[in-house]
């Protein structure tokens, strides 16, 4: 049985399309490119001013001047090139980056999202993240389906300073999929063994539900 | 998105897919730099009504020269022409627009659109002719004047090395207005002398990264424009 | 002007040319880049009240993490401290002034004064909490920020390679903000691992070219902060 | 006896200080470079992209790929650097070439300049020579006292449209050697066997001369 987790990254994974640019967020996304095919052809972005990140080989140490923006070591694969910040958030706000997963501290129906900022208690500045919900054509939020406390993170009206608004496509949470549709979030997969109603007791969001659909994860 | 392993093309496919009244950037300070195969197979082609955005006209018997005297061009912003009779003459008698900017102002507005911006403010030619026409705006009890981003359709660039996925490293005098020119377009179509598997150039030497990149043709260094010119001298 | 034939200096000459109360700019995303021996160099040598300038706050042990725990900040321009709970608790209790931008804007503000101008018009963050205070001007019929350049007194960055002249190669994830500060800054102190006669390098490989360049100073790649985090590894 | 135009390369020449980056505008400039001693460690800047231009040395073949802002063949010296246009004008916006040689149709006895358009005759476009104007400390004019047709060059207020106002430092033609200065266009040397009326009927501007202290050359 995969965790929480790893049933998001998992699922994921079935995002990416060979050839693409995928910028990869800080905290759950980073860990994304554990899961793509090995020989799959996609060059990973990530905004400190690298294109064609990887894994570091196990074994192999670390080149202290290569990391990801997240400050994990990285190693880079062949047709990578590295450059400054400048030409990086050129490559962001010119889309591109084809793809990018982030987390949320909470995500709406309207695709608004807000991840950076929760005043007066955690606001250690919006990075990268801007820039990339901005610009990017396919955000893919990748968060808990709930907060540590039971609380819905999938709202009708995000609460929190947006990071960007309207920039969200797909959200992917241990218990569903769901699309940003311009009728709203349609649910396309939802977990092994989930019932429909409990994923509506866990959402406030409205959700769109097409049972003959759906899939399952 | 144009996918990393489908940009290697022939330079016929590559130019077929540009449309008749297309923006095009075309890279070059003089000869060095300049795309000719691509220009010259944009000749044979035939297309028409074309707007170009090049630092000059080349010369009248070389690059965008041949399509200026060809009639293909309709509109071109550049910095100089002086070194093309033909493009002068064609401007006086009303033939061809052509929008003259500084040269740095030029490559600036060029930079501007590939970074995504709209535009600049800046104080360059502020009290002289160039100003006419110009939006001014006071900052910090100054004035500055607005200088809008310069896009395009379409990119030519001439690199000395590409791999496959589109990465492009530069050469000399020959790298000017290129790597600016690869960001601000829709699409960029470069021509180099090499094509190499991905992994065989540097990452820190990379000028042009893949992503700015959507087709690579291979142009023989003898064939070319460049090659030609060697062998005469 | 700094005459070519004067930039290697002495760590010590280098920094003590800085004045309290100065606005810095420090390369470096995280650890790469970082010009850790500058830092420690400055913090030994005890000037204060300054305006630093960095994407993030580095780790509170290292980099301008020390010169801030030392009380030596007033101000910093930043994009992220998320990883320095001493500037964070710093911000919190007002003793230290955070200006927050986000990255990619930073990283553009600082490039702008690098170009020479005012600053540029951008439609990043328009809707949201950073528009607050932010100017916004109408050009063809939509709204655009004013983002003013950000500029400073010194820059201190770090360099893989330099040449005597000052000529800069950055390598890896270490190049990020560097080559843009090398060019905001009135006067630029570079350390390098390694300098070496002009004429060493490759013309078409240096990020940062000379005339950006002020004084080079080598620092030991095993004294280095970078050096003592790889032995301990 | 040197050509007017040697007289005025082999005075600029004293004008460059060792260790300076220097840039040379096209047309008579761009030979001065000729004329510099060999040894002497200054970078030559040219605003299509160089930094550290040299004379291509007699009998080796051009590198195609390598010219100045003229369009001639040059090579390059030990320390020279290669970039895109973007830079090598935030190297002149930045004041970072110390100093600039260039032609002129008109110079007038403020530092006004103007050599790059005649309305209806000549419009070629002003390349980079705005910029330079404008933003190098140092602007030394090098340019024929009079035009071909024994019209003053030096005046007191250009006519034609300006490539920059108050940009020159110092002028030097086949008769004379001029500073702008506050009070006006004060002639610090004047050509050798030159009666100072003869220079004074020559030039349309006035001219400040103190003779116990007017050089030759």
């Amino acid at each position: 049985m995969p965790s929480d987790q790893e049933r998001i990254l998992a699922r994921a994974a079935r995002e990416v399309v060979a050839g693409q640019i995928v910028n990869l967020g800080i905290g759950l996304p980073t860990r994304l490119f554990h899961y793509l095919p090995e020989d799959m052809e996609v060059l990973i972005h990530s905004e400190n001013g690298v294109l064609g990140c990887q894994p570091l080989a196990s074994g192999r140490e670390a080149d202290l001047e290569m990391i990801d923006s997240g400050g994990a070591y990285i190693g880079t694969r062949p047709g990578a090139s590295v450059f400054d910040s400048a030409l990086s958030f050129a490559m962001i706000r010119r889309s591109r980056v084809d793809i990018t997963f982030m987390g949320a501290f909470e995500v709406d129906q309207a695709g608004n999202l807000a991840n950076w900022k929760i005043p007066g208690k955690f606001s250690p500045g919006i990075g990268g993240a801007m820039e990339l919900a901005q610009k990017v054509d396919t955000l893919v939020v990748l968060c808990s389906h709930n907060d540590k406390h039971g609380n819905p993170k999938i709202l009708r009206h995000c609460r929190l300073p947006l990071t960007a608004p309207r920039c969200v496509s797909r959200i992917i949470t241990e218990k569903a999929v769901m699309q940003v549709t311009a009728a709203g979030l349609e649910v396309i997969d939802i977990a092994e063994g989930l019932e429909v109603a409990a994923l509506r007791a866990a959402t406030e969001a409205e959700l769109i539900i097409d049972e003959s659909r759906l899939g399952r994860f | 998105m144009t996918l990393l392993n489908h940009k290697h093309s022939t330079i016929e496919a590559a130019i077929a897919s540009i449309p008749h009244g297309a923006v095009i950037m075309v890279g070059g300070f003089g000869s060095p730099g300049t795309p000719f195969a691509l220009l010259d197979e944009l000749l044979a082609q035939g297309q028409t009504g074309l707007t170009l955005i090049k630092n000059d006209a080349n010369e009248p018997d070389i690059g965008i020269g041949r399509l200026i005297r060809a009639g293909r061009v309709d509109r071109l912003l550049t910095s100089h022409i002086g070194l093309n009779r033909i493009a002068i003459e064609e401007m006086n008698q009303g033939r061809l627009a052509v929008e003259m900017y500084p040269q740095g102002l030029l490559a600036e507005k060029i930079r501007c659109a590939g970074a995504g911006h709209y535009g600049f403010l800046t104080d360059i030619g502020l009290d002289t002719e160039i100003a006419a026409g110009r939006r001014e705006i006071e900052c910090d009890g100054r004035t500055w004047a607005i200088e809008p981003a310069i896009r395009a359709d379409i990119a030519l660039v001439h690199a000395d090395l590409a791999d496959a996925y589109g990465n492009l490293v530069y050469r000399g005098t020959a790298i000017n207005f290129n790597p600016l020119m690869a960001m601000a377009a829709d699409r960029t179509i470069a021509q180099a002398f090499e094509i190499r598997y991905p992994g065989s150039l540097i990452p820190e030497a990379i000028h042009t990264p893949c992503a700015f990149v959507s087709q690579v043709v291979q142009v023989d260094p003898v064939t070319s424009e460049q090659g030609r010119r060697a062998h005469a001298i």
